[in-house]
Formats: C-alpha cells, structure tokens, sequence
C-alpha cells in the first residue's frame, strides 16, 4: 500500500460518508440522482437533483398551437399519457365552452382506468424488482402487455397515444375494443390474487414494507403528496371524488384510504385502485352510447384571453394546468403542476433515518416518473 | 448392505496399476497428480458453466419466459459464448484502488471454493481426499471465500463495493454458525465428520428420515443459512443490484467479474452437495429398511448419477427461493439468524443428543 | 490421495484463475481513459474517500461470532463423541448450552444484537 | 365549503388591498408582494377558511410585469382560491417565500427562481433546480437561446 | 405463555406466506405453456401489426403510380416537431392556369413523434399511417424519407 493511499483513509465517525444514488443507477427508474449521507447504513440525510431530463416542455408549448401540446403532455408522465392528454383538453373545453359528446366522456373515461391499471401494473413490477422480488416484474408485464394490446388495437400505439384532441378524440375507437376490455377484466380477475400471494402476503416483503418511511397526513398535505402515495397517508385528494370530470359521477367506486401512513399502507391503496378500476371498467364498458367521437372544433383553436385551470387525477397524483391565454392559438404561458413534482421532494422528510435498502423502498413506493418531475 | 454398487476405487486402482507397470513410482504419483488436476479443473469450468446455464433457464420458465435459445440447441452453449466474451473484455484497472489486493481477491474465492471441491465424495470411491474432518474441512474453506469478497469490496476504493463487502462480512460470518449446528447434528448421530463414514451410515435410509424431525429442522436451517452463506437470493445483501448496483464486484470487469460470478455458482454447487451428502445419503441410493428387492434395484442406478440428482435438486430449492422471495435487509438478516435460527438449532442439538442417547434414532 | 495433495488444488486453482487472466490481458483491448478508471458512483465523481472508519455495527457481529464460533469448533470434537460416551457428554453438553445460552442472552439483553 | 362571495368578504377583513378580479374562472385575489405572506398566513389558519394545502405556485412574464400566481385549497372545505402577486421590478423580483408556511414551495420557489429568476426572501436553500447557474431564465419572454430555440 | 403461542403462530403464518409465493412461482414453473415470449426475429413473417398501427406516414399510391398530396402545406404546418417539409413547384395545367403540385413531400422520420395531427388534418386524405416498425438504420440521412414516389402524379378526381 503506497503513502497517498494510508493518508486516504480518514480517522474520526464525524465524516459524512456521502453516495450518490443515480443518475445511472438500477432503482432511480430513471434519471433522478439521490445525494445521500449515510451513517453507517442509515441515511442521515438525502438531497436530490434533478433536471436531468428537463426538455422545457413548457416554454415549448408557448410556441404551439393547443393540438399540438397534446402530443408533448403524453411525454410528461409517459405511464399516464391519456390522462395528461386529458388536462389539457379539457383546459381547452373548459375556455370555449364546448360540451364534449357523451360517449366521448364515456372512452375517455374508460381510457383513464385502463391508464391507471397499466400504471399501476408497472409500478407493481418495479416495487417488486427494487426489493428484490425478480419474478414480479415479468408477472406485471406479461399482463400489462394485455392493456397495451388494447391500446395498439385502438390508437396505433402502445404507451404514448396521443389520442385526444381539444374536443374529443383523434378518431372512433376499434369494433373490438368492447370485447377486448371485457375478455381483459376476466383475465386480470384471475391474476390479481396472484399478485397478491406472490407479494403482498410475503413475510418478508411486509417487514420489508411495513413501519417505513412514515409520512404524516400534515406531512403529506404539506408537501403537496397526492396520488396513492398522499393516500396511504389518509389524505383525501382524489380529483375524481373532489371535482369529478368524464363520468365519474355517474360510476359508483370509493375513494382507497389508508391510515397507515407508511411504505406498506401505500402498497395497499395501489393494489386496492386495481381493483377498484376494474369495478369502474366494468360498469362503464357496456354502457358506451352511441355518438359522435368528437365536438364541432374550428380547425385553429383560439382560447379566450384569461386564466384557466384544470385538474385531473393522473395515476400517480394530482395533475393541474394552468394556462394563460391572450386570445392566440398559442397559450401565453402554460404551466404543469406535476404530481411527481412535489412527490419527489418529500423524500428527505420521509426517508431520513431509515436504512439505505429502506430508501430504495419508499422511492418505490412514491411511484415517481422522472420526466414529469423535470418536464 | 450394498455390496453390488460399481465402487470407483476400482477404476483408479486399476488406472494406478497401469501407470505402475509403466514408469517408476515417482513418476506416476506426478502422472496421477496431473491426471487428477486436469479432471477436477474440467469438472470445476463444466459445473460452473452449466449452473450458470441452469440457473437462467429455471429462472426464465418459472418468469414464463423462454431463456437463452439462440446459441445451440436450446442455448446450451450460450454460457460458453459469454465466457468467451468476458475473456476478450478489458479489464479495467481503477484508480486509487489498492492494485495489490483487488488481483488477489479473484484468486482467493476461487481458491476457497476449488479446494473444498477436493473432498466431495461423489460417487462410491470417487473422492480426491477423504479427510477424517471432511465435514468440518469443507465447511471452514467454503467460508473462507468471505476473506476473498470482504478483499474485494475493500480494495476497490468505491462506495458501493466497500458497504457490499461489509454486509456481506457480517452476513457470512453470522449464518456460518448455523451451518456449522446444523451440520453438527449429523455429526451427533453418525459419530463421526468423515464424509465417507456418513455416507455408509445412511445405507439403511437417509438421516432426513432417520433422525426425525430435529434431522428435518436441521435440514431446513441448513438450507437457509447456506442460501445466506453463499449469498444468494433472497439473502444477497452484498451485491443488492437495486441498492448497491452490484455491490463487492462493482468495479471488477471482463474476467475477473467472471471469476466471482463462477465461484458464486461453486459455492452454490457446494454447499448443495454438502447438504445432500449429509442429510440425503450422498451417492448412496435410496433404501427402504429391510426390503431387500427394492434396495437391490435401486442399487443398480449409478451412484454418481445419485449424487448428482441430490445436489441439483437442492441447487434447484435454492433456485426457486430466489427467485419467488424479496431480499432481507441487513437488521433482519442479522435478526433471522442470532434470534430465530442460532436458538433454535441450539435448542435442536440438545434434542438430537437426547434422541441420540435414549437410541431413537434408526 | 493424501492430504498433503490439497497443495495440488492450491495450484491448479491459481493457474486456472491466473491463467485466464494472463489470457484475457494479452488478448482484451487495453486503453486508458482518466475518467474509465474513477470508481463507479452512477456516473458522478465520487465524494471523498470511500476507505473511512465505518459504522460499528458490522464488526459487533464479527466479534459476537468469534466468541460463538470458538464455541461450535469446541462442539464437533464433541459430537463425534457424544454416542460412545452417552450421558456424561449429555450432561456437559447442556451445562454447556446452558452457559452459551446465557451469553447469548447476554448480548441480546445488551442490545448487541440490535442494528445501529 | 365557502361560496365565491363569503370568501371575498373574509379576504376583504383579511387584507384590505386586496383586489378581486372579476370574471374569472376561479376566486382570484391579486394582493401586493409585501403583504401576500401575511395574507396566506391567516387564510391558513383561520378556522373558516384553513386553505392547508399549497396546488401550485408559478409565475408568468408579462414582459412589463411579473405574476407570482398560487393555487390554494382547502382540504378539509374543498374551496380553492388564486393569489397573485405583481412585481413590476423586472430586473430585480423579489417576494416573500412561502415555505414557512407550505414546505411543497421550497422546491416550487426553486423552480420559479430557476425559471423567471425571481428571488424569495426567507428562503431556506434558493439555488438552481434544473439548469446549469449561468444559463439565462428561460421562461422570460425575452429569452433568446440562438443555439438550442430553433424560431419558426 | 401467550407470546410463546404468538412466537408460533407468527412463525407458522410466515412459513405459509412464504409458500404461498412459491406455490405460484413452482406452478409456473411446471406449466411452460404459460410461456409469453415471442421470438421475434423468427415470427418475422406471421407476426402482425394492428391494422390501426401508427409505424411511419407514408403516402398511399395507386397502381397509375397517382397520389393524393396537393401539397397544401396543411400537414407542414399541424406538424409539432418540423418533421414534414414540402417542396412546391407550380407548373401550368392543360387550361393554361398555373396550379401547385409538390415536388418533394419530405419527411424526417427521427423527429417524428407520431401524434397523427398531418393524417388527422390532411385535406385530402393522402397521407396515412404505415406498418413497417423496424426503422433503425445506420446512417440517420436515411431517417429522411422522400413520400411522394419519383414520377408520380396528383389524382385527379372526376367532377
């Protein structure tokens, strides 16, 4: 060993002992880098920096017209594409005052759930995956692969469809598409307890999951943590309760709240939305009426000048856009409050003094899609 | 007992006096030297690439997948290919590492683990060296591949590596003691740590049926704290990929990375044909008490072929525990062992030398 | 074969592993990049020196196993024993137990057993 | 939940230069920069209106001006308001941090910095949150980045 | 005596959880009909995209070698990313009036993000999504595609 080398190895605990998670790492699923300091294996503290990705999405749609964001809003969060598609359009219905045909409610709608099932799926499989579970992540996508189907069928493409437009769709949805959901309910009825079994009833994975990364209800009103995450805090903040948009009035489904307030209580409230979305596809998908897929829309859509606002329940969370117009087919200013956003930041709060492998856990548990944090 | 089984003894007997009628004694002790290199090295790459090849091909069907196809015949010689592979690769030297040390640590694992290969029993007569402290002996230098690992994760002067090697320290250096009482148990019962003699004592059944149920408990705590020994899943805290990135190895590449991976697979070999010697009759067959046309047929099954379907239907256990369970975290490894494990097999020897000492045992 | 022929694997070992690593050096690429030799912390230059003195828990444990390890040695001369002998051995070896079990009561009452 | 007039009124005895656009989609109050802090402190907690949780905080250029805009809600109401601030200093913007108050606008006030460039007073830890620290702010309407915005 | 009965019933509940996830993996592992794996390379010639399946735009020609683009620009312009280009010529008709017919339709399929908003807005309905998925190429100037086939005309449709 030469001189430089003994010289290197500091005396005294006081040292931070400081590592950097990300960006090129396996459980940051994505670009994200965490600076964490650890003491011995537990996280004194943690500092994350983002930006890695950032694309100015926003100052881009200052430049295009209101169709054309729509195809940018489904590479925010990519893993709930038609529900930013939503926002945005319905920002744009909102402002001209246009009543969008009932069946386009109805699809999009039905669109929503399927979105948040396939979300949910993957989020399944990486939770799995970062506590080391490696068979989730092929049994999640083996049935996501089912709900991508039904999207290719529809719209062409399997994740980022771009399927709305400022007063209904891009075009009708496929003959089949009735079929293929109802076959895919009876499919997914079945695994689900797989899931379950495999996961959720494992010993190991509960004492992995249960007691960490504790996040007070304050703590997560506070933040702004909304989603399933903010839920399993007891936070109430599902949009389609609060302020119901497509036709979730018209659908019985509950709000999943859990007390526990920790990694596991957020797993629970994910699966629990499993179900509930299938309960809510179920009683949507043979009630689709006839009717036209879109509202009369003049070819170049002028907003009124003014403020509008306008927000959805993503699969990960509270997804408001608020947009400036000053009379042009181009919005003044848009803006995007992301989900991911004010998810990623509490990650200090919640995660100090817990263990490095509990760390990997509860940024499982948040469920944070990295492009929609740097957008 | 079982007289008609094919003794190997007699292959190298014959090989020995062959040899003798054709040089002097010098030479054949250096003949059969070289002879017994060459058989244990190709055994050693053999194994170790088809374990590789097992284990991803278990883990893709039980994924629903299909696994590696595309090289050969249902990619049997896919592990080869990546072999070849990893030997073209550069390897990296990394700065500020303690060069010294980070090229000794391939060589301490595979060391560790080809050594205790030498005293596998694995076929009647088929045995380099018969230690009279065989089970001791391989227990002591399987567990000494931590020295190599804890080398490794040191020397490489990176963060991950270093937290990887001292999990994995203090992770080995706990399960080793249940190992050891759990094979302790066998050794109560047969009276002795020659691997040989516990092979012969099982002839009339295995000590997994003859011990009742404190031999079963000490099988299933065998099996759980070799999985945690070898560090695998779920208990592979030390190169946790979604934590560590790949922990003590991170900053080995081409070879050198193949050399933990394949000492990982030995070890996996080992400790499975450890566990199926003592707890399941090793080479011997299975027989039933007294009956006496069962156990003559069973006798005509090769008793290598017997070894081997033992140790790779443990191997495969351990496969499927890693891949169903999540991976522990270090507070729990460390919890599982000193307060359900080590009590437990601790209370389970008591037992044992008390079935021992009333007679129960068959 | 004798026990003396272990240094026979001792060899054959080091020359497989040394030999393919000889093999790979003259045959793999070789260039030097300042930056291809940092050690990996996904992708960012690392902060301080990894060589610190660590947390202490890790070792706790190494120090707890020597005392126990020491111990199970102590037990295998024993088993091998223990049927000739019978109750003699019997008796000792739960006296024994009965002193290990309260160290390791011991150490669990402590807290030694608790991850810091 | 509170109509859109009772929470005028109770703004009204809150911050008596308070203004309420009207015709807006949503409840707007537009307060001066100097007061907003105040003013964010009793709407949170007072008991009638208890607006706890902070949707969005972000700014908009004007190029004469800059609007520091927040979205406010009470979860426990479900009532929600907009706060607007307007700085007329360009060069120099400044406002009260509201992350004594709402910890989700720490990373919201470092966006807007990173952004517009508006600077937060009382802010814990305003540095950049995206870009490198001597890139311009791109959301400024005068931004002009000749290398990377390709004009149409 | 209690925490002696919950000692083994936790022990007990764990174990089983324990095999309740194996039960699922070992079944799995014993029915390889569950096997979803598609080999792509070699199911090249029966694997079929959906008909609605937005691969690259292309331009539909007939058999007379006609297309239906009046290079209006209409796509150029609904186009986000700047990937269609249209180079117009105009060239007198048979009746002497001078009329636009494209040249060149140009597209960039790298900066292409398949939105759909030319196919939507197209006026004439002459462009459309094709199949073809496996587009990469070794050089990216072959990401820059010509639509419109040499020689090929403007349909003329019967009034």
């Amino acid at each position: 060993m030469s001189e430089e080398i003994i010289q290197d190895v500091i005396i005294g605990e006081s040292e931070d002992y400081i590592i950097n998670l990300g960006p090129q790492h396996p459980s940051t699923h994505g670009v994200l880098r965490l600076e964490v300091c650890l003491k011995g294996e537990t996280v004194k503290y943690l500092n994350p920096h983002v930006g890695y990705i950032h694309r100015g999405i926003e100052k881009m749609c200052e430049a295009i017209t209101y169709q054309q964001i729509i195809h940018l809003t489904d590479r925010m969060d990519y893993l709930s594409a038609h529900m930013n598609n939503e926002a945005v359009c319905m920002v744009v219905e909102d402002a001209l005052q246009v009543e969008v045909p009932e069946r386009v409610k109805y699809i999009r709608t039905i669109l929503d759930e399927l979105n948040r099932l396939a979300s949910h799926q993957l989020w399944w499989c990486a939770f799995g995956m970062d506590l080391g579970a490696l068979t989730t992540f092929f049994y999640g996508l083996r049935d996501r692969e089912h709900i991508l189907d039904i999207f290719e069928e529809s719209f062409g493409s399997r994740l980022l469809h771009s399927f709305n437009t400022p007063g209904g769709l891009m075009h009708d949805v496929h003959p089949n598409f009735q079929k293929r959901i109802k076959d895919f309910i009876k499919y997914f009825r079945e695994k689900l307890p797989e899931y379950d079994q495999l996961l959720t009833g494992n010993i190991i994975f509960q004492n992995r999951a249960k007691g960490i990364g504790y996040m007070s209800k304050e703590t997560a009103i506070g933040y702004g943590v909304t989603g399933p995450s903010g839920r399993g805090s007891n936070f109430s903040c599902d949009i389609r309760k609060i302020a119901p948009y497509g036709v979730y009035d018209k659908v019985q489904f509950n709000e999943i709240l859990e007390t526990g307030c920790d990694t596991f209580a957020r797993y629970k409230v994910r699966m629990a939305e499993m179900w509930e979305s299938l309960s809510i596809l179920e009683q949507l998908v043979d009630n689709i009426p006839e009717g036209d897929f879109t509202a009369k829309m003049k070819p170049v859509v002028k907003l009124p000048a003014g403020e509008y606002f306008r927000r959805v329940e993503t699969a990960r969370g509270e997804l408001a856009v608020y947009v400036v117009s000053d009379g042009n087919k181009n919005p003044y200013r848009m803006r995007f409050r992301t989900p991911n956003f004010s998810n990623l930041f509490v990650m200090n709060e919640i995660a100090s003094g817990y263990k490095i492998a509990d760390l990997i856990a509860i940024s499982g548990s948040l469920d944070l899609v990295i492009p929609d944090i740097d957008r | 007992m079982s007289s008609n089984i094919y003794d190997f003894s007699k292959l190298t007997g014959s090989v020995h006096a062959w040899l003798s009628g054709l040089m002097s004694s010098g030479w054949v002790t250096f003949t059969e030297l070289v002879l017994v290199g060459l058989v244990f090295l190709l055994l050693y790459a053999l194994l170790g690439l088809f374990l590789v090849y097992l284990e991803r091909k278990v883990c893709a069907i039980i994924q629903n997948r299909i696994g590696p196809n595309r090289v050969g015949k249902w990619g049997i010689i896919q592990t080869i290919a990546d072999l070849v592979k990893l030997l073209l690769k550069e390897l990296i030297p990394i700065r500020k590492s303690d060069p010294l040390l980070f090229n000794l640590a391939p060589f301490i694992v595979i060391i560790c683990s080809f050594l205790a290969m030498a005293a596998l029993p694995y076929a009647k007569g088929l045995q380099a060296i018969d230690f009279n402290i065989g089970v001791f002996y391989v227990m002591a230098v399987s567990s000494l591949s931590v020295v190599g690992i804890l080398i490794a994760g040191w020397s490489s002067n990176s963060k991950y590596s270093l937290i990887g090697a001292m999990r994995s320290g203090a992770q080995i250096v706990s399960y080793e003691l249940s190992v050891g009482l759990s094979l302790l148990a066998i050794v109560v019962f047969t009276g002795s740590m020659q691997l040989s003699t516990i092979v012969e004592s099982q002839a009339n059944g295995w000590w997994i049926f003859k011990g009742h149920i404190p031999a079963f408990i000490s099988f299933v705590i065998f099996l759980i704290a070799s999985t945690a020994e070898i560090n695998r899943g779920p208990f592979d805290l030390a190169e946790a990929e979604s934590e560590l990135t790949a922990g003590f190895h991170t900053e080995y590449s081409g070879i050198k990375f193949a050399f933990f991976f394949l000492a990982e697979y030995m070890n996996m070999f080992i400790v499975s044909a450890l566990g199926a010697t003592v707890f399941l009759g090793g080479w011997m067959p299975f027989h039933i008490g007294n009956w006496e046309g069962f156990n003559h047929i069973m006798d005509f099954i090769p008793s290598a072929v017997w070894f081997f379907t033992k140790t790779f239907f443990i191997i495969l256990i351990i496969m499927w525990f890693k891949w169903t369970f999540p991976r522990l975290r270090i507070d729990q490894l460390l919890t599982l062992e000193w307060k359900y494990l080590l009590p437990i097999s601790l209370f389970n020897i008591v037992l044992i030398a008390f079935i021992v000492l009333m007679g129960w045992h068959f | 074969m004798e026990s003396e022929s272990l240094i026979l694997f001792f060899i054959v070992a080091i020359i497989l592993v040394g030999g393919a690593i000889i093999f790979s050096t003259l045959v793999a690429p070789n260039s030097f990049n300042p930056v291809k030799s940092e050690p990996y912390e996904c992708g960012i230059p690392s902060e301080g020196p990894a060589w610190i003195q660590f947390n202490v828990g890790y070792y706790l444990f190494a120090i707890i196993y020597l005392v126990f390890d020491v111990e199970t040695v102590f037990l295998f001369p024993w088993g091998v024993v223990m049927k000739t002998i019978g109750m003699r051995a019997f008796i000792e070896i739960i006296i024994f137990f009965f002193i290990l079990g309260l160290g390791l009561l011991y150490a669990w009452k402590k807290g030694a057993l608790k991850w810091v | 939940m509170l109509s859109r007039q009772e929470l005028t009124d109770i703004i009204r005895i809150f911050e008596p230069d308070a203004e309420f656009p009207e015709g807006t989609q949503l409840l707007e109050v537009i307060v001066p920069a100097e007061k907003i802090f105040a003013l964010a402190e009793k709407l949170k907690s007072d008991q009638k209106t208890a607006f706890n949780y902070l949707i969005n905080e972000t700014a908009v250029d004007f190029l004469t001006h800059m609007t520091v805009v927040y979205h406010l809600e009470s979860t426990e109401f479900r009532h929600l308001i907009v706060l607007k601030s307007i700085l007329s200093d360009r060069e120099n913007p400044a406002i009260d941090s509201f992350t004594a108050l709402y910890p989700t606008a720490e990373y919201f006030e470092r966006e807007i910095f990173d952004l517009f460039g508006i600077r937060f007073n009382n802010h814990p830890n305003l540095k950049r949150l995206f870009l490198e620290d001597d890139y311009g702010y791109p959301l400024r309407k005068d931004f002009r980045d000749e290398i990377n915005i390709i004009e149409r | 005596m209690n925490s002696i009965a919950e000692y083994f019933t936790d022990l007990y509940k764990g174990i089983s959880s324990l095999w309740a996830g194996m039960r699922i993996t070992g079944k799995y592992f014993f029915s390889p009909r569950a096997i979803v794996t598609q080999q792509y390379p070699e199911n090249r010639k029966t694997l079929k995209m959906e008909d609605r399946f937005k691969g690259e735009i292309i331009m539909p020609h007939d058999a007379d070698n006609l297309h239906a683009c009046t290079g209006c620009g209409i796509c150029e312009m609904n186009c986000p990313n700047g990937s269609i280009e249209i180079l117009s010529d105009r060239v007198a008709n048979a009746e002497g009036k001078m009329e636009r017919i494209i040249d060149k339709h140009i597209y960039h399929l790298s900066m292409c993000t398949f939105c759909g908003l030319c196919v939507k807005t197209c006026p004439s309905d002459a462009l459309a999504f094709g199949q073809e998925f496996e587009h990469a190429v070794f050089d990216r100037n072959k990401l820059t595609k010509v639509l419109n086939q040499p020689g090929s005309k403007l349909r003329k449709e019967a009034k």
